[in-house]
């Protein structure tokens, strides 16, 4: 694999919501990232449903034709239905495979009676745990894969949300331990990719699937998660962004090993990989409220070229189920920018959308395009190593996040981040070493085993 | 200000795209008179179908007028309606006529015409929505049955009692507030109780199919158009377990 | 009562989401229409919660907790909450009183604790129902009344969703006529506005509480959730359209009386009263999908002051409860017009609302800022009757519907506003001779009963 | 693109605002070593902390070192994150000195330190959100408990064996999912079958007050600090449903 060296865009100044430099096309002939911005509806099955296949393929039915079904009430053009496994059809991957035919088959009823045009992302569960299986051979590897070859015969795009790496990231993250994170996101979580994702692109190749993308939520998320709004005191936010830059050098992956794109929806560190790679991505932001809180609702919108509600239980609402009035808000969402569009003051929208959120706190700040290209850029300078690149994304994060006295950044929160700065400098500069001196500090970790990785 | 008449990536007008072409209505009789009857409940309008009715009661016999003019006539109404070719006002402007035609056809017979079935229809305990209400009830009036209205906020009490004093063979509710819909499980167990097992279809924005395949008697009514079709269901026999599973699940 | 003869914008130009030229400032000090744009969040009790007082104060006090807490979570500087009465709490005045004091406590305790600023909002319902007492004097009426007495002392904003007039609108819609629509608008709601409001505005000064405003809910939004999206056949949305610019004249009432604004949410019709009052309104569209779908989701955002979410019950999403989630959502979709205020980017960013729905249908058409602004002027220039103004908004809106190609009117519903045009024209000029016509007409109508207008 | 200084009207920093001035530990001992392992402890610093502990043990009682050292630092620690001072990573950090420390003074002991009570916390089955649960069981851990780790996906069966082997004053639950949480209500369901009494505290993203107050022996945990305390609660008698009422409602 060849660690990317260049950037996409020559400018951050050239990124927007709803195109890519390399726009994709679904197997039913949906553009995204050709100039649009398209709704992406994640609904989730509610308790219960999951007992028999019979029962949650009702619910999925019922679900995906009320996301279906508003879009033609209220007018919105195209529409992208995520769902994302539950372990269950993962577990049983006849499950996914069959919810995946039933909804091909929605999507194309839907087509021929109202002209809607509409496509299906099919989300395998990473059901490998890395502190308990060894993450390359074992049963869950092998229903992982299973799961991908049988979802890619008819869903137009598979994705994954792997979790290499996750064992010794949830260990370092409650300790403040910067050295922990960058092992577990660059050189675990990198790796893991690399042997994933090799393997979902063949799939996807030979089954005419897109091979969608990856994201850092198991890590990247939890950090947000943790760092929580502006009351919450489990971790601070700086070093939520640090574990946001690095873990956007693990994404990218995907996409080294082929992934095209659209990039998964709660990957927030989207904007760095469009940078970089050129390609549409899935973003979450204001109105997933329904899934989680986050303080960059609107910038995480500026460059996107899917627009996600990352989850929604199913649920009825006066105004309806939660997947039509989710698919309702996400599509409007689009609708605006799309007239930002069509009325040429693209420009004019995006800033509203990023000065939203950009000194709201370091997760918008980072992610506003500016910053994430510049993020992009650190790492494509520093292509030697996953090592090297990851650490300069850091670097690159931390020096933009001091360096704009507009954001302002608690006391405590910035002695900590001049703390982990210290840690980054401490560390060996080639990557061999500093996978040495983290074999030797992690070794006793809880689950953790090398062997998932190639190490050793 | 701005405005882009490119409107593709923004919004697509699917009303545009499935728009059906117009049709009339069928030639239902070739009676000049009787089609002209046809033809007035077809057009809604109530003055002319009275007119029309008149006339032809000169020569005509009342019950020939009901069943070869005015009846076929709605039936084309609410074929439209089923086609999308037709909206809701003209349904109930076309009940409207007919209903005024039959009403003039019962002077002369003496007699009221016998109805398809009784059955009465309200709305739930605190709620005053009673839209969906008037929509089903004009169907069901449209349909020949006879509606006993209740109307709004009505207490379960009312209603159970109702039930018993005219043996409606449906009973219907509408709720469009969750803090009201929860009347609906009681008045079932109520009427369950005293063992009046009468198939109770329930619709209004509040309820949803779940809720009301939750408790025995209950019929989830999405449209008030069903309405209609679910009681002719119960005239041919069905009871309210095959209610439910032809028109839930 | 002396009707409106004036706009007070010159200029549909001139009007803008945020600002309005009489701002209101409410006992906390907080501005609305003062340059920014405020989220309103409505929470709705769960059913089961209104058995007692202490049931449905715990649910409130949850409900209106967590939009609050999720405000300072977020960063989001100010909102305003709305409970909308169910019947419970004005049949018992004391119940709405209780809520109400409750309320402006946890509101004092959020500024004190964060600095949050926020103001309450109580909408008492209308439980005056027009078919079964009479308006002006009955038991119902007393307890409305009572409830505004009460709920002012604590509350910073009272409305009301008036019901006058209701009787002949539900017998007219479904009946495609427009005649007995404009009788049950113009005369009957006018008439029973004028009464209420006098008293409401009244109640309003004695206690330092605003009036806010009211809402042609019970008719308008009636008519447009029938019109519905693109697949229903109820009625046309031609006929919807009618029905709010003749709405526009009865709401523009509770103005005239006294109300200072800011008009209530789920008035659609408010942007054509913001041009002729000049007075903050609050609306609702593409995150009030949890209430209701509409086609107006971005458009009429334009020149909103606050922004709702209409209504929402209480309920656990993965991101929160229901008004913390929602409260999120309004205050994100606020900050990026207010960040669009902050850039000078105002008039692009409302373009881009506009845009997304003046042509999906002919609410989105009628209620653009343009076109609101002409339907408003149509009204003052008719100011010599209610039945003048009324039917002059009709035809305006009518000649709008019609006059520009781009919006497109499917055959069936154009043939409709064709029809409902020469009916509109073969009516008597003066008022007197409507009223006269209608008493005729509509006589027989279950439950009317002119003397709830002081007819006869 | 243009930035906006003068963000008023966009957003508020209600973090800047509330930020407390930073304070540090107090003096817990005039004694100069113990204050030493208090600071290490504070600081979070394991190494330096052992280092600490086996200086003074050349001297000092291992008991006086953990009862007058390692354990009122700790509190310290405690204290200043309830007041907001501290950071989550910081109690971990702190509570990994603290138990290293106590770890050596065990060994002169020659036994372990008598715990508080023992503490079963799990992650409900089909559910690897754990970070919840190692919140959980750091923070127990760090007040003195002997926090009994049954990881994350653990079978029903799984649960109840283990809290009759080991008999616990407290049982865990963490569930972010809405299809795993459903495993709390059986396991409470079991245990009271089989008579053991308790108290169940639930938490995690998926699972509400509600929920949990919906079946006996629950009792809904909001926040993982407070799990220590509500042990504290159990240590002082307090049976589940005295639990619930205080913690919950
Ligand atoms: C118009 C309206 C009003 C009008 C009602 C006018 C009238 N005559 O009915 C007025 C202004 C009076 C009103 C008042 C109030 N309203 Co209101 N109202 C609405 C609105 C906008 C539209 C309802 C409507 O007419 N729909 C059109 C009809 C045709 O739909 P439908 O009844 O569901 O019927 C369809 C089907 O359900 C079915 N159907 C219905 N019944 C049956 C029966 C059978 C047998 C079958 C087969 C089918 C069937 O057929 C129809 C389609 O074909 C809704 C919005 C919404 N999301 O629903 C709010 C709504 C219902 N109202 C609401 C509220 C809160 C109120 C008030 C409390 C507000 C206040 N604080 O003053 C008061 C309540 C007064 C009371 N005690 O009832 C909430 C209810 C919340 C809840 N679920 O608990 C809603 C959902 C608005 C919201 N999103 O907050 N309202
Ligand atoms: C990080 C994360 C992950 C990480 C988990 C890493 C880890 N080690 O835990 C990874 C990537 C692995 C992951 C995987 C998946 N996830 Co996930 N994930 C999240 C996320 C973003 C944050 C969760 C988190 O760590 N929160 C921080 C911790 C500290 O919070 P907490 O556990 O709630 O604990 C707090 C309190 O609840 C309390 N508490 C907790 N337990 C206890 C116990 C006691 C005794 C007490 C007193 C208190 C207490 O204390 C804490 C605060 O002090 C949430 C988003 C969300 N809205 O919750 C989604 C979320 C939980 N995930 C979700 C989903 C769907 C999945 C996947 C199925 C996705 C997929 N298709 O691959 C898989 C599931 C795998 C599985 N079978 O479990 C959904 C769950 C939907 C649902 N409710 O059913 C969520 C809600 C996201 C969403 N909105 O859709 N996820």
């Amino acid at each position: 694999m060849k660690l990317s060296d260049k950037m996409a865009y020559e400018s951050y100044a050239d990124m927007m919501f709803g195109t890519a430099i390399k726009p994709v096309t679904t197997k039913h002939g949906l553009v995204i990232g050709g100039g649009f911005v398209i709704p992406e509806i994640v609904p989730h099955p509610r308790p219960g449903s999951e007992k028999t296949l019979k029962t949650l393929m009702r619910e999925f039915e019922r679900a995906n034709f009320d996301a279906l079904e508003r879009c033609v009430l209220v007018g919105h053009p195209a529409i992208v239905i995520e769902n994302e496994h539950i372990s269950q059809m993962t577990n049983n991957p006849d499950w996914g495979m069959e919810i995946t035919i039933q909804t091909a088959k929605q999507i194309e009823e839907f087509k021929i009676k109202y002209g809607l045009k509409a496509a299906y992302r099919a989300t395998i569960a990473d059901i490998r745990r890395p502190d308990r299986v060894n993450l390359r051979d074992s049963e869950a590897t092998a229903k992982v894969l299973e799961s991908f070859e049988k979802c890619a015969e008819a869903a137009d795009i598979i994705s994954i949300e792997s979790l290499g790496g996750k064992e010794i990231f949830d260990y370092s993250i409650i300790r403040n331990d910067i050295t922990g994170i960058l092992f577990s996101e660059a050189i675990l979580g990198g790796r893991d990719m690399e042997w994933l994702w090799t393997r979902i692109v063949d799939i996807a190749e030979r089954k005419k699937c897109i091979a969608g993308g990856d994201t850092d939520c198991a890590r990247s998320n939890t950090a947000m998660f943790m760092a929580g709004g502006f009351i919450s005191k489990d971790i601070p936010h700086t070093l939520a962004a640090l574990t946001r830059a690095i873990g956007a050098a693990r994404t990218l992956v995907a996409h080294e090993c082929g992934a095209t794109g659209p990039g998964k929806d709660c990957g927030y560190e989207n904007p760095i990989l469009k940078a970089i790679t050129g390609m549409p991505m899935s973003m979450e932001g204001k109105s997933s409220a329904c899934a989680h809180p986050d303080l960059c609702g609107n910038v995480i919108a500026a460059v996107c070229d899917l627009w996600s509600n990352e989850a929604v239980a199913y649920h009825n609402m006066f105004g309806g189920t939660t997947p039509a009035v989710f698919a309702e808000i996400l599509g409007y969402d689009a609708a605006a920018m799309n007239s930002a569009v069509a009325l040429g003051f693209q420009k004019e929208f995006q800033a509203c959308l990023v000065n939203s959120d950009r000194y709201r706190g370091p997760h918008g700040f980072i992610l506003s395009p500016d910053n994430a290209w510049h993020i992009g850029k650190a790492i494509v300078e520093n292509s030697r190593s996953m090592y090297a690149r990851s650490k300069a994304a850091a670097f690159k994060c931390a020096e933009l996040l001091l360096g704009d006295p507009n954001l302002r950044i608690t006391g405590y929160e910035k002695e900590s981040l001049l703390g982990y700065l210290k840690v980054l400098e401490s560390l060996p500069d080639e990557e061999n070493d500093f996978i040495d001196l983290c074999m030797r500090k992690y070794k006793n970790v809880n689950g953790f085993k090398p062997d998932s990785y190639g190490l050793q | 200000m701005k405005y882009s008449t490119d409107t593709s990536g923004i919004f697509t007008r699917f009303d545009m795209e499935i728009e059906v072409t117009r049709r009339s209505i069928r030639r239902i009789s070739s009676d000049f008179a009787l089609q002209a009857i046809a033809d007035c409940v077809a057009d809604g309008d109530e003055e002319k179908t009275e007119e029309a009715v008149k006339e032809a009661l000169e020569q005509k016999d009342p019950l020939e007028i009901i069943h070869e003019g005015l009846i076929p006539g709605m039936n084309e109404v609410s074929r439209l309606w089923d086609e999308g070719v037709y909206f809701l006002p003209q349904v109930i402007l076309s009940s409207d006529a007919m209903m005024a035609g039959i009403k003039l056809c019962e002077q002369k017979l003496g007699k009221p015409l016998k109805k398809k079935g009784k059955i009465i229809t309200h709305t739930a305990e605190g709620d005053i929505h009673d839209i969906g209400q008037s929509i089903v009830n004009a169907l069901l009036n449209a349909d020949g049955f006879e509606v006993i209205n209740l109307g709004t906020d009505v207490p379960i009490d009312v209603v159970v009692e109702a039930c018993l004093a005219h043996k409606p063979i449906m009973l219907t509710g509408t709720a469009l507030m969750t803090t009201t819909m929860s009347a609906f499980p009681k008045i079932a167990a109520k009427l369950k109780s005293m063992n009046f097992n009468i198939p109770f279809v329930c619709g209004g924005g509040a309820v949803n199919e779940e809720f009301v395949t939750g408790f025995d008697l209950g019929i989830w009514g999405k449209e008030a158009s069903q309405a209609p079709a679910m009681a002719g269901d119960i005239l041919e026999g069905a009871h309210w377990q095959e209610l439910r599973s032809k028109w839930n699940g």
